[in-house]
């Protein structure tokens, strides 16, 4: 089933630079599948109207759509009915409603807040809005030498001031698969909140929210194959009954006077404002793709080339893999000797092969792995043997290149 | 256009050999430019005596192109007035995205080769930044300076 | 050229309950011309790539298309060189981000904002946050019984508190077109900012940022027949440089320690996380298709239709338009005597009419006309006469099934 | 699905001409249910003696279909106890949605016509909770009180 999945992605039929796209950067963001952009076409060009508002048939069909997706979402991730499913912008988006929602109402000077040196900036800067706001402290869970988290040190860590645990599914550099279940029995053995940063999981990893017991998910569209504009956060409902609204407008009030606001309730309280629709609409078709490929054929696809890529990669004595983790899923990040990584990505960039260079938005982890910056491969549905045996040689012409 | 005319010989070797990458011991100017999107960050010291730079030296990480164009410069603007420098930065700058030729005519011949060797950088819009961000973090100190 | 406008659109060749489309509800949200739609369907197929961290040859050209749609945006705004464009998931958020940042550094106990009562939820809910959390104090401008704002009164309202003033381009309810010019020379010779509202201005009102000398100015672009999923908010560069960042996450930093956070200067400290690029890059066809056909021409054309419309509608004894604005664009709102306005939303959606029943967002506005709610009728550069008769025959179906 | 159908004499006779909408001098009961979305809001009262409703109105303003729901709930409700109460309620909403029509056998002809004229609201999504909302604020109320 993966073998021709190619095909399904319009982009591949585009040359590079002359070459066939070798795209290795789905953790940046995942190319999309037809039946993902035939969705947006499809809604606009015949079902458009605005949710929540109408009650004309337009609105009422687009409506149901737009739920569709989140009841789909929620089998999707196996949430529990507890759990609801707000839709936001961006993965980014969601943390920051949970940082900034939950900081406002529980977070007081000197409480604290548990991250690991492997956050992106996403799931870093929102906290540390609340450090320079309020006070708060922010405690780093550590890593190894091989970018694993030291998942012993926590129960350390934790104090009766400890107030939330944020932490990532997936580092987006190293690859590292966090160690869920037993970072969360701690947690909770703590009392303590559990936001799991999924951005990375989503399309990746097994994902079954009611086991994993966390009590935030957060994730992005656009990294699961589907459109841009359209972030996730998955929320105990009880959470989403303690907080105060993120953002205020249409569609999230009970009712308004001059006096005074009343909130509406459940998700129409974080939903302000028109939603991205259409994005909502066509993410439906994500999820109906990667169900159909299924989550387990995919993890073991891109774990498979992880293996294979790593593997040719080092052989060639030049490169040196910034990690070495226990769990990894399909992203892994490198070095050659004496070349910056934006060099090595231009020059890559010259045979068709998309590569990212840079801190990848984790600038603690790099200092923390002692180096200013990596060269990232992140696989997808997509890709396969040829694309690691492309990288392999784009790799050579960097050293021929930069052999004097 | 090939990628080897990016990487031509006299970016290579300054990327990968830099000249005056260390601190000077006395200065009496310092600048730092950074490109937070790619994280590279060079460190400038430079000491002016009646107008001129005496000594300039750099420290710093980046990518090739980045540290030969702070390499270049330090080279360059060796005993140049603040007035020459900044004549100096514009004509580097103009030649990466406008390949404009018309040189200050006080620069000197070898100085002109190296500075026009960065010229394919204008072909790869991404490198642009990591070309000029020495000059252009030079270039707003003096400008403070003179304010 | 506004003739046969309505074939660029592709929903209106769709059946309603079997009769054509008549759709007067784009003051909630615009169909959408093919040229946007191929635009989000040609970027995804051919172009992906997240903008602003890669530096390959897809990322370049994706960042590139961005920014172009910022520029043209700037010049479709009459934006000076001291204004700068953040992109935002709709005007909701951008009024949101202008309250929230503004209200954090500038807005103390007691502190006066002068909103309107005109003003719709999204223009109101975000000040109130203000009033709950910092215990600011929100004045109304009055509307007279036309539906005017009493512009005369707002030097009264004006005190040495008076913080900022928010107001709304162009009431969604009534129509009225707000008088900015005047109160914004009063503000200013008091020296407060001024926040404009500008959703339902972009797509139907001449705009000339530089002129209006507001200081900033939100939007959304899919009621300027753009995608969802994107919002737009005019700033003056001052406030940019004096804000804090609204969100947190990648692309807004300048550089991350464990210690300390630095952010990235101009409208990137605004962006952060994975933004909305296919949605921004359609946008810019949004903005071509309505300067092909030419502002001036929409106003007109909206004008012309909203003044047919009132009249015949006036004919009709049992309609009473709510309001009588002095200078109105292609929006009005009525009621049926002893029809509720969802009744009569439900009843012309059988007819294939589409108008939106309720407070539409405004209860206040509703609660100082004295009524519970309205039927709104809005127009868009593809209504046409046809539509309004087709209008009036539904008002008088309605009335038919009413009468016992 | 004819318009026609969906106002029904019935419903529309009740929600143009409501039943008991007055605020009761006495009651021990009250509950509001209110539809932000829309702006429906209706206000009940009622007064339970000896567990049966002596007396039933509402006050409040929506839609035709709204304002009926409400009405013709007060007259069917008179003189029923809490629990059939609740089981008229969820007989209605099983109309509507579920087209179920296995009435309680307490329940009179009449009443079940007027209940039943509701059906076809069924085909327009968008307006169930019109027609729901006075019945599961009423609900509501009687599940709070015997918590
Ligand atoms: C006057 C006005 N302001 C703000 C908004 C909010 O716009 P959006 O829903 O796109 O955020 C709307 C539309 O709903 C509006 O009509
Ligand atoms: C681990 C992780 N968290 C958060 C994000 C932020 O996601 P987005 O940019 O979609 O908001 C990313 C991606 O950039 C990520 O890799």
């Amino acid at each position: 089933m993966i073998k021709n999945i190619k095909e399904e992605f319009p982009i591949f039929k585009n040359k590079i630079n002359g070459k066939d796209l070798v795209y290795l950067d789905s953790a940046n963001s995942s190319q999309k599948p037809q039946s993902v952009i035939d969705a947006v076409s499809f809604f606009y060009s015949n079902e458009f109207a605005n949710v929540g508002r109408g009650i004309y048939t337009l609105a009422v069909n687009a409506s149901d759509k737009y739920e569709k997706t989140r009841s789909n979402l929620k089998k999707f991730i196996g949430a529990s009915s507890d759990c609801e499913i707000i839709f936001t912008k961006n993965a980014t988006e969601s943390l920051n409603l949970v940082a900034s929602c939950f900081g406002e109402k529980f977070i007081e000077k000197n409480d604290e807040i548990i991250l690991t040196e492997t956050e992106h900036h996403a799931n870093y800067v929102p906290w540390d809005f609340l450090r320079k706001r309020k006070g708060a402290i922010i405690k780093f869970l550590p890593i190894d030498e091989d970018g694993n988290l030291k998942v012993d040190e926590l129960e350390k860590l934790i104090s009766n001031k400890t107030k939330i645990i944020s932490i990532t599914h997936m580092s987006n550099v190293t690859g590292a698969i966090t160690p869920l279940e037993k970072i969360i029995e701690i947690a909770k053995k703590n009392n303590i909140p559990v936001c799991v940063d999924g951005t990375q999981g989503a399309a990746h990893l097994d994902i079954d929210i009611k086991k994993m017991n966390c009590d935030f998910y957060a994730f992005s569209g656009h990294k699961m194959y589907g459109p841009t504009g359209v972030g996730l956060l998955a929320i105990k409902y009880k959470w989403l009954e303690a907080f105060d609204p993120f953002m205020g407008g249409g569609g999230m009030i009970d009712y308004v006077t001059k006096k005074n606001i009343a909130y509406a309730r459940g998700v129409w309280k974080m939903e302000a404002g028109t939603m991205p629709t259409a994005e909502v609409v066509a993410l439906n078709e994500s999820i109906n793709f990667i169900n159909k490929i299924g989550k387990k054929n995919i993890i073991e696809h891109e774990k498979k080339l992880t293996q294979i890529a790593l593997e040719k990669l080092r052989s060639n004595n030049s490169v040196r893999i910034i990690a070495k983790p226990k769990n990894q899923g399909g992203v892994f990040s490198f070095n050659i000797n004496n070349i910056h990584s934006h060099d090595v990505s231009t020059i890559l960039d010259q045979e068709g092969i998309a590569v990212r260079g840079g801190h990848h938005c984790c600038q603690v982890l790099h200092e923390v792995l002692k180096i200013n910056s990596s060269v990232r491969v992140s696989f997808g549905v997509y890709n396969n043997e040829s694309d690691i045996d492309a990288l392999c040689d784009g790799i050579k012409k960097c050293q021929k290149i930069f052999k004097k | 256009m090939n990628i080897k005319e990016l990487y031509k010989n006299i970016i290579l070797d300054h990327g990968t050999s830099p000249r005056n990458r260390f601190r000077l011991q006395n200065f009496n100017h310092e600048t730092i430019g950074s490109n937070p999107l790619c994280g590279d960050k060079v460190h400038i010291f430079f000491n002016v005596i009646d107008d001129l730079i005496d000594q300039i030296s750099f420290v710093g990480e980046g990518c090739a192109i980045c540290i030969a164009s702070s390499s270049v410069m330090t080279e360059v603007l060796q005993n140049k007035s603040k007035k020459e420098v900044v004549a100096i930065s514009k004509y580097f700058i103009n030649v990466i995205i406008n390949k404009n030729h018309t040189f200050p005519n006080f620069l000197e011949q070898d100085n002109k080769t190296k500075l026009d060797s960065f010229m394919s950088i204008g072909e790869f819009p991404t490198r642009i930044k990591c070309a000029t961000l020495p000059w252009i973090a030079i270039e707003s100190e003096l400008e403070k300076k003179s304010k």
